[in-house]
């Protein structure tokens, strides 16, 4: 019953797509992307991936919108209608489908247990998670203690990303943003009813980031989830009392100090190991007890993602939102 | 019981996805999509409690607080857009 | 047993609410008549379907966090309904425009 | 359910070649890098698709002991770290977009590129 669900949603998946490429008016399908998301991450929830939809809540419904209205208020909301020459791209992306779903029939059906996906590291990591490091969470365990490799490039993937957001916007008009810069400012001040919702919101989105941050071991969370859910939160700060009182609380210089200090407590947990004569990234011998060693090693780990998390989505939105649009 | 209320409100999300595409104004898009939010953390609940995991009612939680600031993204958006096209 | 028949009730009550919104934010005339419909029977909706999941799951965590969300939606429904209402009405949005199909049933 | 064995993977088709049709049919940057969404997301879509074992969970162990069928966790940590490194590369995206904004008064590839040859 509840796989039916998940056909409906896919459907509705599939209609909402189509009409995000066809509407013409960029803001409509920002606000389409946004409920695209909502369907994605229900999906993943009816798939079992708890954490996957975490994530793609807090990504795709918040930071992703908020990212591309911020962009969006410095462009052209209209798109223009593209004339003419549509057969080609269409009857490409057709043969194409029709060529995938033609694989497809190869592939095993959902949800069977014998399918080849299963049969490799999967079944180790679920054994041997709550013993190694007595996680409940096996997502968590495989993200940041037996694939903490991998999770260290992505880290680096987001530092870069930010770090470029930031230097590509950096060189803004300063000459021209300081002549008319007071009247934005003010963000959402006269909005009195949301904003007083808003700020009562703010501690409770943080502490429930924290919440995840700190229970991931044991249910839904870790350190990108956590990481999201606070950045939505300071930048609902932003949002309502405006870009100047949000750089006030966290300048530029601290946010580029906290992605790279995250980025660099993740390495720096990686070079004890060494240092204390086990692998790169090899928690077991942190502590006395391996199980306790691989515990706070997964820890510190997951902190340095959540703060790098943190940061550089504060810091793309702070990019975005400082800008003027061009005349 | 359960499948009746997941029933309506899987009916209620297409419906509100309709609205969303038919607009005709932003707002109703804007409603359309605050609609969306509450209908998916109906929807989470439901099928969080049917499975028999109750922790992941904390999903829900994440839903409700996000939900809400991309309504106010999108106010902030309306009021940087009415600024900036008014003087020129 | 009564519990159960009450939560059954409330479930069946609040699918039924919501699916009301739904239809009253799609087939109303104008803009403001189905923000009507859809925050009131957000909110109605919401209340009694995860009361009847409450009810179900009795004295635990889940009804600890259930009534935490319901807390955050009364919270910021509305709110978020208010401020459409007002961006609405700010950008000049003349709530009389578009009622004619209304008067004539 | 049978039938439907294979459904998610044809929407993951669907979803793919509709965010690829985006990418390459329209001029609209922005509109490329809402495609361009899509695409990702048809792809997490596929992974968490094969994830999924029937009757299964989600893979976080209640009961220490107690048999239990789990959703295989591997493909749920590579799209739980891509879609954060998707929004950071859409945001570089849009840092891009906005930019050509700046300098070329317009975020439509042909008269970018109209522009580009007159110069």
């Amino acid at each position: 019953m509840v796989t039916l669900f998940g056909l409906v949603l896919l459907t509705l998946l599939v209609v909402t797509a189509v009409a995000i490429v066809i509407t013409p008016n960029l803001f409509v399908a920002v606000m389409l992307m946004s409920i695209f998301s909502l369907l994605m991450a229900a999906t993943f929830f009816i798939l079992d991936a708890a954490d996957v939809a975490l994530t793609e809540a807090a990504i795709g419904a918040g930071m992703s919108t908020i990212l591309f209205l911020s962009a969006l208020a410095l462009l052209a909301e209209r798109e223009q209608r593209s004339p003419g020459r549509k057969w080609l791209p269409i009857a490409v992306v057709a043969l194409t489908t029709l060529t995938l779903i033609y694989a497809t029939f190869d592939k095993p059906r959902l949800g069977d247990p014998s399918a080849p996906v299963h049969q490799h590291v999967a079944p180790w990591y679920l054994e041997q998670s709550p013993v190694l490091m007595e996680m409940s969470n096996v997502v968590t365990a495989v993200l940041a203690g037996f694939r903490a490799y991998d999770t260290l490039g992505e880290v680096l993937v987001i530092l870069t990303a930010g770090l470029g957001v930031m230097l590509i916007l950096a060189n803004g008009r300063p000459e021209r943003s300081r002549q008319g810069s007071a009247p934005v400012a003010g963000g959402l001040r006269h909005h009195l009813v949301p904003r007083v919702v808003g700020q009562l919101l703010i501690p409770f989105i943080v502490l429930f980031g924290l919440y995840l941050q700190f229970h991931g071991e044991f249910g839904p969370g870790g350190g990108f989830q956590a990481g999201a859910i606070i950045a939505v939160g300071i930048v609902l700060h932003s949002l309502l009392e405006g870009e100047a009182a949000g750089r006030a609380i966290l300048p530029t210089r601290v946010l580029v100090g906290l992605m790279t200090g995250g980025a660099l407590l993740f390495c720096a947990v990686g070079i004890a190991g060494m240092l204390l004569g086990g692998n790169f990234l090899d928690y077991a011998v942190l502590a006395v007890d391996p199980v306790a060693g691989q515990q706070l090693g997964i820890h510190l780990v997951e902190a340095g993602v959540g703060i790098t998390v943190t940061s550089t989505l504060v810091a793309a939105f702070h990019a975005f939102a400082d800008r003027e649009p061009a005349a | 019981m359960y499948y009746a209320a997941t029933a309506a409100i899987l009916v209620t999300m297409a419906l509100a996805l309709t609205r969303a595409l038919l607009g005709p104004t932003v707002y109703d898009r804007v409603l359309a999509v605050n609609m969306f939010g509450t209908k998916t953390v109906l929807l989470v609940s439901i099928v969080a409690f049917l499975s028999g995991r109750p922790d992941f009612l904390d999903l829900a939680l994440a839903y409700a607080l996000i939900n809400f600031v991309g309504v106010l993204a999108v106010l902030a958006f309306f009021q940087k857009k009415r600024h900036y096209e008014r003087p020129r | 047993m009564i519990v159960d028949v009450l939560s059954f009730v409330m479930l069946a009550l609040g699918g039924f609410f919501v699916f009301m919104g739904g239809l009253g934010a799609l087939r109303l005339p104008d803009l403001y008549t189905r923000m009507h419909a859809a925050s009131l029977t957000d909110s109605l909706g919401t209340i009694l379907t995860l009361g009847g999941i409450m009810l179900q799951s009795g004295w635990s965590l889940a009804t600890v966090k259930l009534l935490t969300i319901l807390f955050f939606l009364m919270l910021t429904g509305p709110t978020a309904s208010y401020a459409l209402a007002n961006a609405a009405l700010l950008s000049a949005h003349d709530p009389g425009a578009g009622t004619a199909p209304a008067t004539e049933t | 359910m049978k039938l439907f064995g294979l459904y998610n993977y044809w929407v993951f088709a669907l979803l793919l070649m509709i965010g690829l049709y985006a990418v390459i049919a329209k001029r609209n940057l922005v509109k490329k890098l809402l495609g361009l969404s899509i695409f990702q997301s048809a792809v997490f879509l596929l992974y968490i698709s094969m994830a999924k074992v029937e009757g299964g969970t989600a893979p976080i162990i209640q009961h220490a002991g107690e048999p239990q069928v789990f959703s295989n966790p591997l493909p749920h940590v590579l799209i739980l770290t891509a879609i954060v490194v998707g929004i950071s590369t859409i945001a570089l995206g849009l840092a891009v977009v906005v930019r050509i904004r700046e300098e070329y008064g317009t975020i439509e590839e042909n008269e970018i590129q109209a522009r580009d040859r007159d110069r």
